[in-house]
């Protein structure tokens, strides 16, 4: 970003000490601190957490080559964005942290009927139970026709949250298998 | 009085034991902690002295020795004054010394009283050093870990600095007459620092009544 | 949001009342503070404690939860005695002039007319206009708004809104309004007298905004605060105007998007009212919903709800596609029928009565959301299986690890839990719909870390394992599973910006715009609602968002920063619904005659020679209607103009606003005291919806909200925010922690009916004691973001407690938010 | 601002020439605090910590909103949130950023004896490098405002850089940038000086706060970093904002006077006993000769 920066530092105040003694102790006074999200790779993302809906800048490590996992390095806010201007508050700046955070979860765990503790399960086996305790309770409680013999098709004893922070795309996804299971009780963050 | 004087049995020049093993020891140890403690202070001190402290491993190093070897510059003249403070004692004998002291420094020593084993000018410097040193240590302990200094009691730091600069200019203004007489203005003093022996002539001209004593000799007449 | 967040630059007054922008959008906050920098806007902040907010207010009032309602209908008493009204404005863009039907009963005993004590509902025939001509609907048929509305324009008839709404409000005295709230008689006309300041002496240039979150939301009546405040506008003439409008704080990034794509169950995609049990094919569906339009028969109006059956035919195409036919009633018999509520604290009532056996929860912590979280907890002990899929540890799938339950106990749990690790926001695209009404596409920055997955495919993979299972060995009425339509290309991990395109519409066939004639080809993606139709050729899944990814592009990835207004428009940065229009309502920034009330602040206007709206939005409007046809500028409304009165079933609990105390409130209602609560509220009757008295002891009002430095239950896995604030507290007013000998740091133990909070003890002097209808009344409050996982819970540091242990599942019958502000609490000594 | 290469126009700790000084054409930058407008948020504490990277240090509940007592050595910036009651009885909630004021006259690099410590770049930027740093603390001495901190780990003192390598890379401090209502404003010092003033004016016309005004200590000859205070004549409602900083007068005594009398002295010693020798040369003892003494 700066090559000129360091160069500067290292030719224009080394002379000066090496004056004092005749030997250069010292490369340099000031330390060359490089910038640090000078060349990684910028994706604009938006802030996950108000309404505000501010637009950040996730700065991750390489330049998207073949050869380099994205890590995240540096998150800021987009100054373009018109609302917030490149702003963000303690939480947005500190969205980093929720990107890589030792807490997150790793990998599927059920907990069985009358267990204390999780147990590991691979994705295809927790899938297959998981679609098959949808059937069982969908073929056990299935309402089709109301006390007065109108046709209801709905499921009352399967029920779904939403997240606060699923996307659109997500949700209509959830509409979609949801509303064709026939559950009513279909519900969100944004009742709450 | 010191039980370190004897006379040489052997030798046609018949030397004198000055100073013992262990007191060169100690003169040695506190001179050379204060040595470092002067040349990384003055780096400290004097931004046209950093250089000192470059030379003497860094910054930071001399920084993380400084009250270190303070302290154990302390310890060694207490240990010192262990052994030397009625020695030092300051008599009346040394009193009349210093009032004379101009012929002192113009060689007239013809026109000065006797002195014991230290004369007076000594005692001065080896007072100096050591209320100098405690005085060091003192303010230097606020400097060492100021960290501690709670925020109410801010004003300690400066004052610390300030006594701090003013007990070493001290010394070392006693140092550099230190110094001075040791190595250029009398002879002799140098080896007997650090051979701990000196000549009958040198005990006799510097010390005479020290000379008589440990020679056995009657005290001369005044 | 009817304006947006840029927009709050643009205004003179600002109310900040239910809501704590400083702390809890403070990005948003900026342009309040931008109008108080650039144009002196008055901010006034009115808040049970004084908030970070109220910190930069120039006038602050603090106000008992839960009295919102006396302290806004007050302004309203105020704004009509003193004239400060928008007299224009309220003639021809609202309902004020219209007649109301002989027989509505304004509730000076607490009630409306028609209320029915048995079911606690009310019979709203009476509550609708009358009709012009004295013309008479059958005594049978089914109440129905009037086409043709009578309306006296000088406003002067009895029964005129007006008149109604002046009588209604006449009893919200300033003394009154001090009994309430206990806001000082002075205090409150300083406050009356400022906001409705930008109406004096006539003057229509000014512009007001009001501004609120859940703290006006989270109330057994809190649709009616908002009313309130909406009608307060509609007075003032400030809604659809720059720097005006009533502008709810969404909390979090994408409810707005969620709503509107129908995550709840009284809605579908797009705010079309779920079928119900009646409904026995899909025409009697339309009938019902499509409302037709009621005004005076000299005026227009667009009524677009009118084009609900486009709306609602290509949604079916979008869900159900070749198997949505008009020949089998356009998949009618699909949708689920809907005839209750099936809110969010029924589903936990449900499963805590053991009727709801299966829950999946993508992202969403109902044990610490609560209400009542204790009850949440037990109601999962119940259910047979638990599906979370989170980023972090949290207290809904560990439930049966929560304090208190023992080794022991866990062995009678029988629910089976499936933790599954989700993608974090950094990790997956899509689309967030922001307050504003913004869609802004984001793009992934990296993968999901170790086995986490994606949402979007460990769902499609859910549902096509059970459309896998109902293929392979049938089962109850597998056709809406089996017909799904779910043509992405890669089925297991549906591609979000084809779910985007689908959302947005296509054409089936060709389609043509009988005005502009424009062709839309078969395939191709639709430019706008304008073009949906309700003979299967075109399929939606929103129509609200149709025009969001046309033919043209992606527009919700747009990222042109020009504003040439100046207005803070941005037209060409992502895309707003509805059709890219930043201010709802725009019509009415424009006198009867389409000139802009403020020429300084320009939306839209009439020209005249183009005989069209234009503008620097985009005309939220019938383009080519003419002022002289008189059309009005609210083209949702049947009525066509703003609502002061809400006719016949919009509001369960009454066409105007009226104070209720909270459901556990420290005094009776000193409007009517024997019928203190909203009569249309009702309890859940499990053994764990307790309610708590002032005789009981519980005499402190207990508020709940969020700081600034947390987001709900989120960052006390944020190792950063954590450092900010380590530790939940409970802010206790100097005077009360006197009285009490706590000093602040010390713990604390708050206690509801329904259970207890321990956290440490924020003494201060930013809540101070209240005097209410002369009775002395303490308010604490606490904040959320306490749970029992967490860096802090975790490691022991912090109590293991949650603060919905204490909020009380009762909810708004309109929008069934429970009431998490303003609850009775006692508190002592830990 | 800074488009390219800071120059370094002070140096603590050190002799001789220094080679920014008068060399460049560069302004003064300076970020302006506008506290009316501060929400107290802390974002701006936050990006700084995430700009720099630091260790998550360890917090407790202390009846405040205020995130620690004090500033720490990888805590930069800090909110400090005071309650204040008017005799009128209105109470207002007082925000201040506290962070490193780097003033136009350091006390900070007067009082540091290492060469290099600390620098003053010509845009005004006062900078520590802690690889020159020994750990001496004096600077926190020099410090009127009590802002540099001590990592007892590495012995290095650290305090506010004012984002000298974003602002080196033609950015914004990344407080600057975070801050959601523009209470911070970065750029030249006369810029925010004026836009300061105009604030001032705005609160005096249109405000309660007529007693509103610029806080530029003129003690440390001025600031790169001014606030607007709500009332100019108690900065020390803001979390002890100092009402007349000045760098404390026995550093100066410090390192003025008694600095070049100590020096005096002890080459006045030197000569001293040099010109003695010249003119006495050594004390010689008595010949060995003369026989024994009686």
């Amino acid at each position: 970003m700066n090559p000129t920066r360091r160069s500067f530092l290292k030719g224009g105040t080394g002379a000066v000490v090496a004056s004092v003694l005749g030997f250069d102790l010292k490369p340099a006074f000031a330390q060359a601190k490089e910038l640090k999200i000078a060349r990684t790779t910028e994706t604009r993302s938006t802030c996950p957490y108000c309404s505000v809906s501010c637009g950040i800048i996730i700065h991750t490590i390489g330049d998207k080559a073949k050869n380099v996992t994205a890590q995240v390095v540096h998150v800021e806010g987009d100054p373009d964005h018109p609302i917030n201007r490149g702003t963000l508050c303690p939480k947005g700046s500190s969205l980093m942290q929720d990107i890589l955070n030792e807490r997150r979860l790793l990998k599927p765990q059920v907990r069985r009927p009358g267990s204390d503790h999780w147990e590991d399960i691979g994705w295809d086996q927790a899938i297959e139970e998981i679609a098959r305790h949808i059937k069982k309770t969908r073929d056990e409680t299935f309402i089709s026709t109301d006390s007065q013999g109108r046709t209801v098709n709905r499921l009352e004893s399967i029920a779904w949250n939403g997240g606060c922070t699923d996307t659109n795309e997500f949700n209509y996804l959830a509409v979609k298998t949801m509303r064709s299971l026939g559950v009513t009780y279909l519900e969100n963050q944004a009742r709450v | 009085m010191s039980a370190a004087s004897d006379v040489r049995p052997s030798g046609a020049t018949g030397e004198i034991e000055r100073y013992t093993f262990r007191e060169r020891v100690m003169h040695w140890f506190t001179g050379i902690t204060y040595l470092y403690c002067l040349a990384t202070g003055l780096a400290f001190y004097s931004p046209h002295l950093y250089w000192l402290a470059s030379v003497l491993g860094g910054g930071a190093t001399s920084r993380f020795w400084h009250p270190i070897l303070g302290v154990v510059f302390l310890m060694g003249t207490l240990w010192m004054n262990n052994f030397w403070h009625r020695d030092m004692e300051m008599t009346e004998t040394d009193r009349r010394w210093l009032d004379r002291v101009e012929h002192y420094m113009a060689n007239r020593d013809d026109l000065l009283p006797s002195q014991e084993r230290f004369n007076a000018g000594q005692k001065l410097f080896y007072w100096l050093m050591l209320y100098g040193a405690l005085l060091l240590l003192l303010t230097g302990f606020f400097l060492w870990v100021p960290e501690y200094i709670p925020r109410q009691a801010a004003w300690v730091r400066p004052l610390a600095v300030l006594l701090h600069e003013i007990a070493a200019l001290a010394t070392i203004g006693g140092f550099i007459i230190h110094i001075y007489m040791g190595v250029f203005f009398v002879p002799g003093s140098m080896t007997a620092i650090t051979t701990g022996w000196v000549s009958r002539a040198w005990a006799r001209t510097h010390h005479r009544l020290w000379y008589l004593r440990v020679t056995g000799s009657p005290p001369p007449q005044e | 949001m009817t304006n947006g967040w840029i927009d709050i630059k643009n205004t003179d007054m600002m109310l900040i009342m239910g809501g704590n922008p400083a702390e809890n959008h403070p990005c948003g906050f900026k342009w309040a503070i931008e109008a108080k920098r650039q144009r002196n806007a008055q901010m006034i902040v009115v808040d049970p404690r004084f908030t970070r907010t109220a910190a930069v207010a120039d006038l602050f009032l603090q106000i008992r939860a839960g009295a919102d309602i006396a302290f806004l209908g007050g302004v309203i008493h105020y704004a009509l005695e003193n004239q400060r009204v928008a007299k224009e404005y309220l003639v021809n863009y609202t309902n004020a002039a219209f007649l109301v039907k002989d027989g509505f009963k304004l509730p000076e005993d607490g009630l409306y007319s028609g209320f029915d004590a048995a079911t606690q509902t009310y019979n709203k025939s009476t509550w609708n206009y009358e009709e012009a001509g004295g013309g008479k609907s059958a005594a049978d048929a089914p109440p129905s708004l009037p086409p043709n509305v009578a309306y006296d324009a000088a406003l002067e008839h009895p029964r005129s809104v007006y008149q109604l709404l002046k009588k209604h409000y006449s009893r919200y005295t300033p003394e009154m309004v001090e009994r309430i709230t206990g806001i000082p008689k002075d205090q409150f006309l300083k406050a009356a007298d400022l906001f409705t300041s930008i109406r004096k002496d006539g003057d229509t240039r000014k512009a007001a905004t009001i501004i609120y979150a859940v703290g006006w939301t989270q109330h057994t009546f809190g649709s009616q605060i908002i009313r309130t405040a909406a009608m307060l506008q509609l007075l003032l003439g400030n809604v659809g105007r720059a720097g005006g409008g009533v502008n709810a704080l969404r909390g979090h990034s994408n409810i707005q998007g969620a709503t509107d794509i129908a995550g709840v169950f009284d809605i579908l995609p797009g705010y079309l009212k779920v079928p119900n049990p009646t409904d026995q094919n899909f025409a009697a569906w339309m009938k019902r919903i499509t409302p037709t339009s009621a005004k005076p028969k000299e005026w227009d109006s667009w009524n677009y709800w009118s084009n609900t059956a486009r709306f609602a035919v290509s949604l079916m195409k979008s869900m159900y596609g070749d198997a949505a036919r008009k020949d089998n009633d356009w998949a009618f018999s699909y949708l689920p029928k809907v005839d209750r509520e099936y809110s969010w604290a029924h589903i936990w009532d449900e499963m805590y009565q053991g009727k709801v056996k299966g829950l999946l929860a993508f992202g969403m912590n109902g044990v610490a959301i609560g209400p009542n979280s204790q009850k949440n907890i037990d109601a999962l002990k119940k259910a047979d299986w638990l599906v979370v899929c989170e980023i972090y540890p949290d207290e809904t799938s560990s439930f049966w690890q929560s304090p208190g339950i023992t080794r022991e106990q866990m062995k009678n749990i029988p629910t089976e839990v499936y933790r599954l690790p989700g993608a974090g926001f950094a990790e997956k695209d899509g689309t967030f719909v922001n307050s504003a009404r913004w869609l802004q596409w984001k793009w992934a920055a990296l993968p999901p870390p170790g086995q986490a997955r994606l949402d979007q495919e460990i769902l499609a993979r859910i549902f096509l394992n059970v459309r896998e299972l109902y293929k392979k060995d049938g089962g109850k009425f597998p056709d809406p599973i089996l017909n799904l339509s779910w043509s992405y290309t890669d089925p297991n991990n549906p591609s979000l910006s084809e779910v985007a395109r689908e959302l947005n519409g296509r054409a089936l066939a060709d389609v043509t715009d009988p005005a502009t004639q424009q062709i839309i080809k078969a395939g191709q993606q639709l430019p706008g609602f304008a073009f949906l139709r309700d003979d299967g050729s075109t399929a939606c899944g929103n129509w609200l968002w149709c025009g969001s990814w046309t033919e043209a592009g992606a527009l919700m990835q747009r990222r042109g920063t020009d504003d040439p207004s100046g207005l803070g428009i941005y037209p060409n940065w992502a895309w707003s619904w509805p059709m890219n229009r930043r201010v709802m309502y725009n019509r009415a920034s424009c006198d009867e005659n389409g000139k802009p009330w403020d020429p300084a602040r320009r939306q839209v206007w009439w020209n005249e020679a183009q005989k069209r709206w234009t503008g620097n939005d985009v005309p939220d409007f019938k383009a080519d209607s003419q002022p002289k046809d008189h059309m009005g500028p609210f083209i949702m409304n049947p009525e066509g103009v703003g609502r002061l009165f809400v006719p016949l079933g919009g509001m369960a609990d009454g066409p105007f606003p009226e104070h209720y105390e909270p459901f556990e409130s420290p005094i009776a209602n000193p409007l009517h005291p024997k019928q203190s609560n909203n009569p249309v509220v009702k309890k859940y009757k499990s053994d764990l919806d307790k309610f708590g008295t002032p005789e009981q002891g519980f005499t402190v009002v207990c508020t709940t909200y969020r700081l600034t430095e947390h987001y709900h239950y989120w960052t006390k896995n944020n190792p950063m925010n954590v450092q900010l604030v380590p530790e939940m507290f409970v802010e206790i007013p100097a005077e009360l922690a006197n009285e009490m000998g706590i000093t602040g740091g010390e713990k604390v133990k708050v206690t509801s009916a329904r259970g207890t909070y321990l956290a440490k003890a924020m003494v201060t002097r930013r809540i101070r004691p209240m005097t209410i209808d002369g009775k002395k009344v303490y308010q604490i409050g606490i904040p959320i973001h306490q749970g029992y996982r967490g860096i802090q819970e975790d490691e022991g540091k912090v109590p293991r407690t949650i603060a919905n242990l204490l909020s009380p599942a009762v909810t708004d019958p309109n929008a069934y938010t429970p009431e998490f502000k303003g609850f009775l609490v006692k508190i002592e000594k830990a | 601002m800074s488009n390219g290469p800071l120059q370094i126009k002070a140096i603590s700790g050190h002799a001789g020439p220094v080679p920014g000084r008068d060399a460049s054409r560069d302004y003064d930058v300076c970020k302006l605090v506008d506290v009316t407008t501060c929400i107290g948020c802390k974002a701006c504490e936050v990006a700084c910590l995430e700009w720099n990277g630091y260790p998550f240090r360890e917090t407790v509940f202390d009846n405040t909103y205020q995130t620690m007592p004090d500033l720490a050595w990888n805590y930069y910036n800090l909110i400090r949130f005071d309650e204040h009651v008017a005799e009128d009885g209105t109470l207002s909630w007082l925000m201040r950023k506290d962070q490193c004021m780097h003033c136009a006259d350091p006390g900070c690099l007067l009082a540091c004896p290492a060469d290099g410590a600390i620098v003053q770049y010509s845009n005004g930027i006062v900078d520590f490098q802690q690889e020159h740093c020994i750990g001496c603390q004096y600077c926190v001495t020099g410090c009127p405002f009590n802002i540099p901190k001590f990592n007892k780990e590495t012995k290095k003192v650290h305090k506010c850089t004012l984002c000298s390598d974003r602002v080196g890379a033609g950015l914004e401090p990344a407080c600057i940038k975070a801050c959601p209502t523009g209470c911070l404003h970065f750029g030249s010092k006369d810029d925010m000086k004026e836009l300061a003033e105009t604030r001032v004016r705005q609160l005096h016309e249109h405000s309660s706060h007529k007693n509103a005004g610029v806080y530029d200590p003129a003690g440390v000859g001025g600031t790169h970093v001014i606030y607007v205070l709500h009332d100019k004549d108690h900065p020390e409602r803001y979390g002890g904002l100092p009402k007349d900083p000045q760098i404390p007068l026995l550093v100066r005594l410090w390192k003025g006077p008694l600095k070049w009398l100590g020096n005096i002295a002890i080459a006045a010693g030197i000569i001293g006993v040099a010109t003695h020798y010249l003119r006495f040369g050594p004390k010689r003892a008595e010949e060995e000769t003369k026989g024994e003494p009686k």
